[in-house]
């Protein structure tokens, strides 16, 4: 793996310097500030650069672990004047700011060069087009809400079939714990808590309540039983958790599926880099469950590239280069085969993805399955603050009427 | 009052040997000086006694008790520290009274040793104030008053007036002889400094390299010193000393050198006439007792005047050996002009050349 | 006598009669009994300080697969030094893998001025603020102090501002200014704590001897600083070594810091963590200031005992 | 130079309190809202729960790494052998960043993993050591690892401390009958005055800036038990784009701490005025 993608680079890079060589003007130098760190991330942001070398550019990597800080950076390097060629940001409203204070550069023409309109889910469209501009290129999708579960475990259990409801996933959850297993792994930190409520919200309010709640922050929807139902079912599930959970990391809880200690798991399909770290497969070792039903939506949630305002000629030719490249069919599939996540567009091969992404990629076929996540429809501080009140619900004791009216107050905030 | 009775002492620091085998009688109520260069062992001494430093074998004995191995404070002892090691934080009565509080005195008990303690010391218009608003001789009394208050069997004072300038030196000097002689307590008083230990001790004890080189009262170490060290230690300006050799004269000892001969008095020296004849020896004769008239035997070139306001040192070449006298009297005396002199037979020292002993 | 009065045979050797010497309470024994408690306590303490360490070092000598199976205390059955050297040159954040290593020299080129500049000017105030003072200038330093109250974070905007508009963003001089202006309220305390320990005499002569501010500072008190200056270097070291954010907004991408790089290695939101190699990626930073105080530890302190002991 | 550092805290104070008067988010913007990021951020569960996990931290921290700093040096004072390595041993902690030390610290505490599943295994099935998962103990679970690392360098500073004190001093009190705890305690405590107050303000700056620990330990959680500000004020600053809130948390953080310290000042001036007229 390591050798394979050194000689990509190698050969990316030769062709490169052939390309260079080739053309008189100056290579398109793109410095890049992404927060993809860990081993599966550094590998599939390594198939942008090598997509972009072949392309002729040169691709300078500035990695900074963790989204808040590289986006920090990323900021502050604008402020100081010394801006990156493109910065990483997620699929939400976190760049709306700077799209407002016009010190972004819009990229209309690979947009419409390359008919995103036609392909891009709704929901990404809506996110990285402002008034009609595209400011923003989407590189993958991820679902944060899958529902993980341990074979082995299972079978421990006596679990036969897959929970097809909410209702046979709790009644797992029992079996599990009858046989002595921890019946859901969770790691007690805030954006955990968070994945579970979306995981809930999803199978249990449904799709309609879920736009009602995030993107329309409708009181009355706030307020309704179904909702209530919504966080009761949410509280229910924190019963099954072990003491250790708080503060645990989503990779320790995921170990706890790989050695079979776990039952059930719920995480964005990222998971899938531990499993496969620890040599499991998809289907054999573990299962995925993307959500109840046939007509269960599908969460986007997903990193975009944006192009920090520049006069210089060499750079907007090099911003321009690099939306293009990462939202082409073939880097597509490379990035989220490494990534774990599924491409932006449909229209592509996915025999070799594995099988929980194909399953992804054919609900993602169903336009009325998609759903942003928090992020899409929230700002980042209301977002925040509703993190605040569920993590708190969490972990404490609270009525859960002071839970909906604490909701609805926060996302009252502008 | 306690004697305190040092027997076969040993102190070693690691490997290093400072003190071996070491017997030291301090009688009850004498005033006793440890005297000494840096490094003579006599703070070493000093502080084994208090217990400050551990003993590896021998005794100590402090008023009849084998105190080797107890603690400084079950001693009975007081003690004064150069540096007066006052708690900085607290006022002078605290600093007096802290170790009185800790054991448990009774509080009017407290009171009535400090205001004692602090009238003898001229310290009550200072019970309030705190060291660091104190001049130097006021801290050392401040110090004193601290030993004071634990009625001390016997004091111990290691180089208490070594900090101040030489105007409060004397001054405290003489209020420490007098404090002893109303306390009459034993006091073992450690020093590098031959006026305090002239002026103070009852007895002298000279040390050098962890040994006792004499003991005796000052004048007596002052006039009859034990070896060649004891000799050249105490004295200012020094002993003077000539190399020659010891014969057997017509009536008695004569000391013969190259530049002198000297009949010695013969109640105080005889010659071992069964040994060989002749003895190598050096002759040492204090500056005092150097008599300087017209007819003495002696003569020589002066080199130099210094006087001394009271007196006048001169510095005398005889026969390229360079002897110091002292001279009471104002008579003329020139630099480079010849004088005639004469020793003191009764009262020159003679030590072996190869063992430095008194003979 | 009243200390000693109440023992028998004190008496009567005060009444003069000979007695047989009678040791006092042997204090031998109770001495051992209290090196034992020292030594235990000492040892309870160490073991407390070292258990991190323990599992750090027991936990970068597993395989991955070890370390899920979630035996904390457990010794590796299979030592493997491979996170270490995959730590130190072969970890990727993101397209390099070059390990931790990249960003030494940039610390080490960060660390140094970092060091003299601090403390240069810690002294210039401290001295400053100790023998030639006034009203204001405790002012000033009680406002410097409370600036070592607010999170620093809240500070990086309007500083980002400053430095573009002095063309120093993103560069070397621009991460030493940062870490002078952060550091000067701590250094300029001990430089002021430290002179002000030392006798107003001194400087006093000086002044009649006609020196000026900075010949004074200069001729006089920097010669006499030394021990606190290794102070100062000790905290600067570590502080600077260990700095992490000051280092990523405001050094630039070529001068960025091995902190940089072993937050990168370390942490990850929806990545896989390699915990081995995180728990030697993070030794082998730590490995610089350690040294540090390994080699001036002594001079430490020593240092600071010259600069605490008036009252 | 103290006066232009001075412009640039007293700029970005200023700056800071221009901005928590605005409805800034991501940029600062200079628009006036009043006080209404004030009653925001009181308004809000989780900041007022992190500043009282800041007092009970603040107090604890200080007290325990003091003590146990003092002690350390105190017992590595009493001629020890190994001098050295021990004080490297309890120095270590703050030479490492807390990015692996927090984890580790984490993986320890953890009912599941930690210390008390390995007590229990040795024998001891009831043994309990489950703070870090209790909403009311968990701010403790910090405190521990807090003291962990600033130990040593309280260690450090107290031990250059004593052997700045005068040997006869130690001599005077033996000769006194003082017993030594008595001497640490009343003499030579005392007498280390600037070296406390040294060590005193740089873990003070510490406390009110702790972040590290926290985020790394516990992330807040469970929950917000174990929020404290700074986290709260970093939240707000980078992820949730608020600047105008954060700039508010940090000006009321400050306020605190003046309200802290002015007092203790104006006495220790007033104190130090009196010795100079004596």
């Amino acid at each position: 793996m390591k050798t394979f993608s050194l000689v990509a680079s190698t050969l990316a890079l030769a062709l490169a310097t052939q390309a260079n060589a080739q053309s008189t003007a100056a290579p398109f130098k793109a410095e890049v500030i992404h927060w993809w760190t860990s081993g599966g991330e550094s590998a599939a942001v390594k198939t942008l650069a090598d997509g972009y070398r072949a392309s002729g550019g040169v691709w300078v990597d500035n990695a900074v672990a963790l989204g808040e800080q590289a986006r920090s950076v990323a900021i502050n390097r604008i402020v100081g004047g010394n801006p990156p060629t493109a910065a990483q940001f997620n699929t939400s409203k976190q760049f709306l700011d700077l799209v407002e204070q016009g010190m972004l550069n819009p990229i209309d023409e690979v947009a419409a060069r390359e008919g995103w309109e036609k392909f891009l889910p709704e929901t990404v469209l809506n996110v990285i087009r402002v008034k009609g501009h595209y400011y923003a290129a989407p590189v993958n999708i991820h679902m944060p809400a899958w529902i993980w579960y341990s074979k082995a475990a299972f079978k421990k259990a006596g679990i036969t079939a897959e929970p097809k409801t909410m209702d046979e996933l709790f009644v797992a959850l029992d079996k599990l714990r009858a046989a002595g297993l921890v019946p859901l792994a969770h790691g007690g930190q805030s954006w955990q808590d968070n994945i579970v409520f979306t995981a809930v919200l999803i199978n249990v309010g449904g799709r309609e309540l879920y736009l009602k709640i995030l993107r329309d922050r409708d009181a009355k929807a706030i307020q309704s039983d179904a909702f209530k139902n919504v966080l009761t079912t949410y509280k229910r599930l924190q019963g099954y958790v072990d003491k250790g959970s708080p503060g645990r990391n989503w990779n320790d809880a995921t170990a706890m599926l790989i050695t079979g200690k776990a039952g059930v798991q719920f995480m964005g399909d990222w998971a899938k880099g531990e499993f496969s770290q620890a040599g499991q497969t998809a289907g054999k070792d573990f299962g995925c469950i993307p959500g109840f039903g046939a007509n269960s939506p599908y969460v986007i949630q997903g990193d975009v590239f944006v192009f920090p305002k520049t006069k210089d000629p060499a750079a907007i030719k090099a911003q321009l280069a690099i939306a293009g490249v990462i939202t082409a069919p073939a880097t597509q599939v490379a990035f989220n085969i490494k990534k774990g996540s599924i491409p932006i567009r449909t229209d592509v091969d996915a025999s070799k993805m594995d099988v929980c992404a194909q399953q992804g990629l054919a609900i993602m076929k169903d336009k009325s399955r998609h759903l942003g996540n928090g992020e899409i429809y929230l700002s980042p501080d209301q977002n925040g603050a509703l993190s605040d009140i569920l993590t708190a619900y969490w972990n404490r004791n609270v009525p859960v009427e002071k839970v909906q009216k604490d909701i609805a107050s926060a996302l009252k905030q502008r | 009052m306690s004697g305190v009775n040092v027997k076969n002492l040993g102190i070693r620091f690691g490997s290093n040997a400072v003190i071996e085998h070491l017997d030291l009688a301090v009688n009850p109520g004498e005033f006793l000086v440890l005297l000494g260069p840096s490094g003579c062992g006599k703070s070493t001494l000093l502080h084994s006694i208090a217990g400050l430093i551990d003993v590896a074998e021998g005794s100590i004995e402090i008023g009849g008790n084998d105190v080797t191995e107890a603690e400084p404070n079950e001693r009975g002892i007081g003690m004064v520290f150069q540096s007066y090691a006052l708690y900085p934080t607290m006022t002078v009565e605290r600093n007096m009274s802290f170790g009185l509080r800790v054991s448990g005195t009774p509080k009017p008990a407290i009171e009535e040793r400090v205001k004692r303690a602090a009238r003898m010391l001229q310290l009550e218009p200072l019970l309030q104030r705190k060291p660091s608003q104190l001049s130097g001789g006021q801290r050392q009394r401040v110090a004193i008053g601290r030993a004071l208050v634990r009625d001390a069997n016997v004091f111990l004072l290691d180089e208490p007036l070594s900090n101040l300038d030489a105007k409060l030196r004397t001054e405290l000097r003489r209020e420490l002889k007098l404090l002893h002689n109303s306390l009459g307590a034993t006091m073992i008083y450690v020093t590098h400094d031959q006026v305090e230990a002239m002026t103070l001790a009852t007895r002298v004890v000279v040390m050098r390299g962890g040994k006792i080189q004499q003991i005796g009262a000052p004048v007596a170490v002052y006039e009859r010193p034990e070896n060649l060290f004891v000799a050249g230690f105490l004295g200012a300006p020094g002993m003077n000393f000539l190399k020659g050799e010891l014969t057997e004269g017509d009536s008695g000892a004569v000391f013969t050198s190259t530049a002198v001969k000297v009949p010695l008095d013969p109640a105080t020296f005889k010659v071992d006439t069964h040994r060989s004849g002749r003895r190598a020896v050096v002759l040492g004769i204090r500056p005092e007792d150097i008599r300087i008239h017209e007819d003495g035997e002696l003569s020589g070139t002066v080199q130099l005047v210094e006087p001394m306001g009271n007196h006048r040192v001169v510095w005398i070449n005889m026969n390229g050996i360079s002897l110091s006298a002292v001279l009471h009297d104002d008579r003329d005396i020139r630099t480079d002009s010849t004088i005639r002199y004469s020793f003191d037979v009764r009262r020159v020292s003679c030590f072996d050349e190869a063992t430095e002993q008194r003979l | 006598m009243p200390r000693m009065g109440t023992h028998p045979s004190q008496q009567r050797a005060d009444a003069g009669i000979a007695v047989a010497p009678r040791p006092m309470r042997r204090r031998a024994r109770r001495i051992d009994v209290a090196r034992v408690g020292i030594y235990a306590f000492l040892i309870a303490a160490a073991l407390f300080f070292l258990t991190p360490l323990y599992i750090m070092v027991v936990t970068s000598l597993k395989s991955m697969d070890e370390i899920r199976q979630g035996f904390l205390f457990a010794l590796p059955e299979h030592f493997t030094i491979e996170p270490w050297r995959a730590a130190w040159s072969e970890v990727c954040t993101g397209v390099s893998c070059d390990g931790i290593r990249t960003g030494f020299w940039n610390s080490v080129m960060i660390v140094v001025p970092s060091v003299i500049f601090p403390i240069l000017i810690g002294a210039i105030n401290g001295y400053a603020l100790s023998f030639w003072r006034t009203r204001a200038a405790d002012w000033l330093f009680a406002m410097l102090l409370l600036g070592a109250f607010i999170p620093a974070q809240v500070m990086i905007y309007p500083l980002v501002k400053v430095l573009a508009a002095a063309s120093l963003f993103s560069s070397l001089p621009g991460i030493v200014v940062i870490h002078v202006i952060f550091s000067m309220p701590v250094m300029t305390l001990l430089f002021r704590n430290y002179y002000a320990s030392l006798p107003q005499e001194l400087f006093k002569a000086a002044r009649i001897d006609g020196g000026g501010f900075w010949r004074i500072f200069l001729q006089l008190m920097l010669p006499m600083s030394t021990p606190i200056m290794i102070v100062g270097a000790i905290m600067q070291v570590t502080g600077v070594w260990n700095d992490y954010i000051f280092g990523l907004v405001f050094a630039g991408r070529e001068n960025l810091p091995m902190t940089v790089q072993l937050n990168n290695v370390i942490n990850t939101t929806t990545g896989e963590r390699l915990y081995n190699v995180n728990m030697a990626a993070t030794i082998l930073t730590s490995l610089v200031p350690l040294l540090v105080y390994f080699v001036s530890g002594r001079w430490f302190v020593r240092g600071i005992a010259a600069g605490a002991v008036k009252g | 130079m103290v006066l232009t550092v001075l412009v640039g805290y007293l700029g970005t104070t200023l700056w800071s309190i221009r901005v928590s008067l605005s409805s800034s988010r991501t940029f600062p913007q200079y628009d006036f809202v009043g006080l209404q990021q004030y009653e925001r951020l009181f308004d809000n569960e989780r900041w007022l729960m992190s500043l009282q996990n800041l007092a009970v931290y603040g107090v604890l921290f200080l007290l325990a790494c003091m003590v146990i700093g003092f002690l350390l040096a105190v017992f590595i004072d009493q001629k020890v052998r190994g001098e050295g390595v021990l004080r490297t041993i309890f120095l270590y902690p703050y030479a490492m960043s807390f990015v692996a030390t927090g984890l580790v610290w984490q993986w320890l505490l953890n009912p599941e993993s930690g210390l008390q599943q390995a007590v229990r295994q040795v024998g001891f099935a009831e043994f309990a050591f489950d703070w870090i998962v209790d909403q009311d103990r968990v701010i403790y679970t910090i405190v521990i690892a807090a003291v962990w690392q600033g130990a040593g360098l309280v260690m450090a500073l107290m031990l250059a401390g004593l052997r700045g004190i005068d040997d006869d001093i130690w001599k005077a009190a033996r000769v006194d009958g003082i017993p030594p705890w008595r001497v640490y305690l009343s003499i030579v405590l005392p007498m280390m005055g600037p070296t406390v107050a040294t060590v005193f303000i740089l873990l003070f700056t510490g406390v009110v800036k702790v972040f590290d620990v926290v985020v790394s330990m516990t992330q807040g959680g469970p929950g917000t038990a174990s929020d404290v500000p700074a986290k709260f004020i970093m939240d707000h600053l980078f992820g949730r784009a608020n600047i105008a809130i954060a700039s508010a948390g940090s000006i009321v953080l400050l306020l605190t701490v003046i309200a802290l310290v002015v007092p203790f000042m104006v006495v220790r001036s007033r104190a130090g005025a009196r010795r100079n007229d004596a």
